[in-house]
């Protein structure tokens, strides 16, 4: 009952977002949207991915999107051209998907083919084989580790593509200038400044919390990185990138995000050279349980650093270009009133 | 049948719903937004496909034995991340663009590469 | 004892839930957004807190407990702090209240205030 | 009782994208995804009473902490020229932009 409210909700969202002209509104709503779609995985007993969604999808997604349309301007242009042709590509592929669809098993129904390959195992054996309760994790870092290495590495390369595509030249000088610009929140705001110092030690706890609760609960590396790097975030918004640049040095950043991998690739090489295949944590140690949980807590670590810095990285590097960008417009119009 | 797979709907028509926004509308931004409806609409199908009747979280506790299904929890954990980091690298693509073309609509970004190739044509016609 | 503690917690979830729908319905009616911010700011922190301490009562678990009551201090920090930074960033720039003449010269005032 | 606040909750939650939609200003709709924000907070505790494994408030902890920082951000960005709500006489100049 509950999801089919939440799902309507979703689709009355989605075609306002279509409707929005204002890019600003569209963002918000978003933000809205991804929400409920959390407060949906919650009640589809979905606890870690919800726990994932929360701090992505309404937090950090929301919040690059507004930094980008601060750069680009907020005002989507009308199209001139009729929109029929996508309608009718729309409607189509709709239809075919939903006559797809009636042959799907119905919603909820124990014996769907899903759960009759493989996660019976999971939820049977991983106890015994792992020894930790969450299944989730046990899935995730040890039974398909190999697979979790590789999203890591994507997500550490899209870090990498944004640094190439955004990063700007710095020099003390031009540090100096943009920190002018950059710091009207920090003088205005005195109480969300004394509020957020109260609130980011707690964050960074509870992230240490989340990091190493996620074998008995909803957890683990991936909601732990995006924890501990929106506290960075909210202190770099409220304290200027400058300063947040002096408190954490953005190359230290960057040798983290690296490190995160290397840990997550030389747990699997040391198991390979214990004389198991690549990322199987027996061989870890002398009993196999022991192993097991060694073996997850060094990725978790290794995920959890290469997602903190990475989402890090990404935020610098977004307002850094921001800020330089402001810089160059000031630059500017001071050469034109010169003029 | 309309309870059973009402999610499935919702899911195609969402997911739709995100084609359209990436399809007909000419704004990049707007376009990227398009993609993260059409993304979570994915998520919401793997997710729902997860779920069982009278099943719980999958995380072992006495005196419960049925739960959901884990697998595709751990799927999508990943690609919700995965997806952040993508869009990340999108938006990046676009404040590039904005700052070569000064403009993020298709159609400007389109008659500005026709104007320069008609003129480069011209160059070439006559040195 | 079971049923005390069945009609304390069901007394605060209902005035809970009363006060979540009252600002719902603030925020839909009033005329300008200080109005709107002021029932959604004043009704949704008294209605958080109710249904938590409601649900606090309902729980067994001290974990549990816990875990309730540092998302009500949460709440409590948290929704006035976002009502004082909206409701001052929206008169910083520009955004008036309905039928003010008087207040665009204080906001004239502030504006070359914080000039200096 | 609990179904009775859930869909008191739910109820709210339509209110808040109501004008989160409509919202003539822009402050408006931050104001709904904050109200908005809040409620699925309460939503999630009370979700897991309702199903009947309570140990996941973790969720609604991570709700309230983001549900904070993305309202900063949001004010934090919206404090530029571009966002400058100026009602009309400054109509022409936003769309030089």
């Amino acid at each position: 009952m509950i999801d089919i409210v939440l799902l309507t909700l979703l689709v009355v969202i989605a075609i306002a977002i279509i409707r929005m002209k204002d890019l600003f509104a569209a963002v918000m709503l978003a933000g809205i949207y991804g929400l409920l779609s959390a407060s949906f995985f919650v009640a589809m007993d979905a606890v870690d991915v919800a726990f994932t969604e929360a701090a992505v999808g309404a937090g950090i997604s929301t919040l690059l999107m507004l930094v980008v349309i601060t750069m680009t301007g907020s005002k989507e242009k009308p199209t001139r051209h009729k929109p029929f042709s996508a309608l009718f590509v729309v409607i189509i592929t709709g239809g075919l998907l939903i006559y797809g669809t009636l042959d799907m098993p119905y919603f909820g129904s124990a014996d769907a083919p899903i759960h009759n390959h493989t996660s019976p195992r999971y939820i049977k054996d991983s106890m015994q084989e792992i020894g930790i309760p969450n299944i989730v994790t046990s899935v995730l870092a040890s039974y398909r580790a190999f697979d979790t290495f590789g999203e890591v590495v994507v997500i550490f390369t899209a870090g990498i593509g944004v640094l190439t595509l955004l990063s700007v030249a710095r020099s003390k000088e031009n540090d100096d200038k943009i920190e002018a610009i950059n710091d009207s929140m920090h003088q205005q705001h005195l109480v969300i400044r004394i509020i957020s110092k109260m609130l980011i030690p707690f964050i960074f706890l509870f992230a240490l919390y989340v990091q190493f609760h996620g074998d008995f609960g909803p957890g683990g590396g991936f909601q732990a990185g995006v924890i501990f790097a929106s506290a960075i975030i909210l202190y770099t918004m409220l304290f200027g990138l400058s300063t947040a640049r002096k408190v954490i040095n953005q190359t230290f950043v960057q040798i983290i995000a690296a490190l995160g991998v290397l840990l997550y690739g030389s747990v699997g090489i040391v198991s390979l050279m214990n004389g198991g295949n690549f990322l199987d944590y027996n061989v870890l140690s002398s009993n196999p349980i022991t192993g097991q949980h060694l073996g997850i807590l060094l990725i978790e670590w290794g995920v959890g650093c290469t997602v903190a810095s990475v989402m890090v990285v990404i935020f610098f590097n977004f307002a850094g270009r921001r800020a330089f960008q402001q810089h160059k417009k000031k630059l500017q119009d001071k050469e034109s009133s010169a003029c | 049948m309309l309870i059973g797979l009402f999610n499935d709907w919702i899911v195609v028509v969402l997911m739709m719903i995100g084609l359209y926004i990436v399809i007909a509308h000419g704004n990049l931004i707007k376009k990227l937004i398009g993609l993260t409806i059409f993304q979570t609409s994915v998520f919401i199908f793997y997710i729902s496909m997860a779920n069982v009747d009278g099943g719980t979280a999958p995380i072992l506790a006495d005196g419960i034995n049925q739960y959901s299904n884990p697998l595709p929890h751990v799927l999508i954990l990943t690609a919700i991340v995965v997806g952040i980091a993508t869009t990340a690298l999108g938006l990046s693509l676009v404040v590039r663009i904005k700052e070569s073309y000064n403009s993020i609509e298709e159609e400007e970004i389109q008659q500005q590469d026709n104007d320069e190739q008609l003129s480069m044509n011209k160059a070439e016609e006559n040195p | 004892m079971d049923i005390v503690i069945t009609i304390c917690s069901g007394f605060l979830l209902l005035v809970g839930s009363f006060l979540c729908i009252s600002g719902g319905i603030g925020l839909l009616r009033f005329p300008d957004f200080y109005t709107r911010m002021h029932a959604v700011g004043v009704t949704d922190t008294l209605g958080a807190g109710m249904i938590l301490v409601g649900l606090m009562i309902l729980s067994t678990d001290l974990l549990v407990f816990a875990k309730l009551v540092m998302v009500l201090l949460l709440t409590l920090l948290i929704g006035p702090t976002t009502s004082h930074v909206l409701a001052k960033a929206a008169f910083h720039n520009g955004l008036l209240p309905k039928d003010s003449n008087n207040l665009s010269q204080a906001k004239e005032k502030e504006n070359t205030s914080s000039i200096l | 009782m609990l179904i009775a606040a859930t869909l008191a909750i739910f109820v709210a939650m339509i209110l808040a994208i109501i004008r989160g939609i409509v919202g003539p200003t822009l402050y408006d709709r931050i104001l709904a995804v904050n109200m908005f924000g809040t409620k699925t907070v309460l939503l999630i505790s009370i979700l897991g009473f309702v199903m009947g494994r309570p140990e996941f408030l973790d969720i609604a902890l991570v709700y309230a902490l983001i549900n904070f920082i993305s309202v900063i951000g949001v004010l934090r960005y919206s404090d530029t020229n571009q966002f400058k709500h100026t009602p009309k006489e400054n109509e022409s100049t936003k769309k030089e932009r």
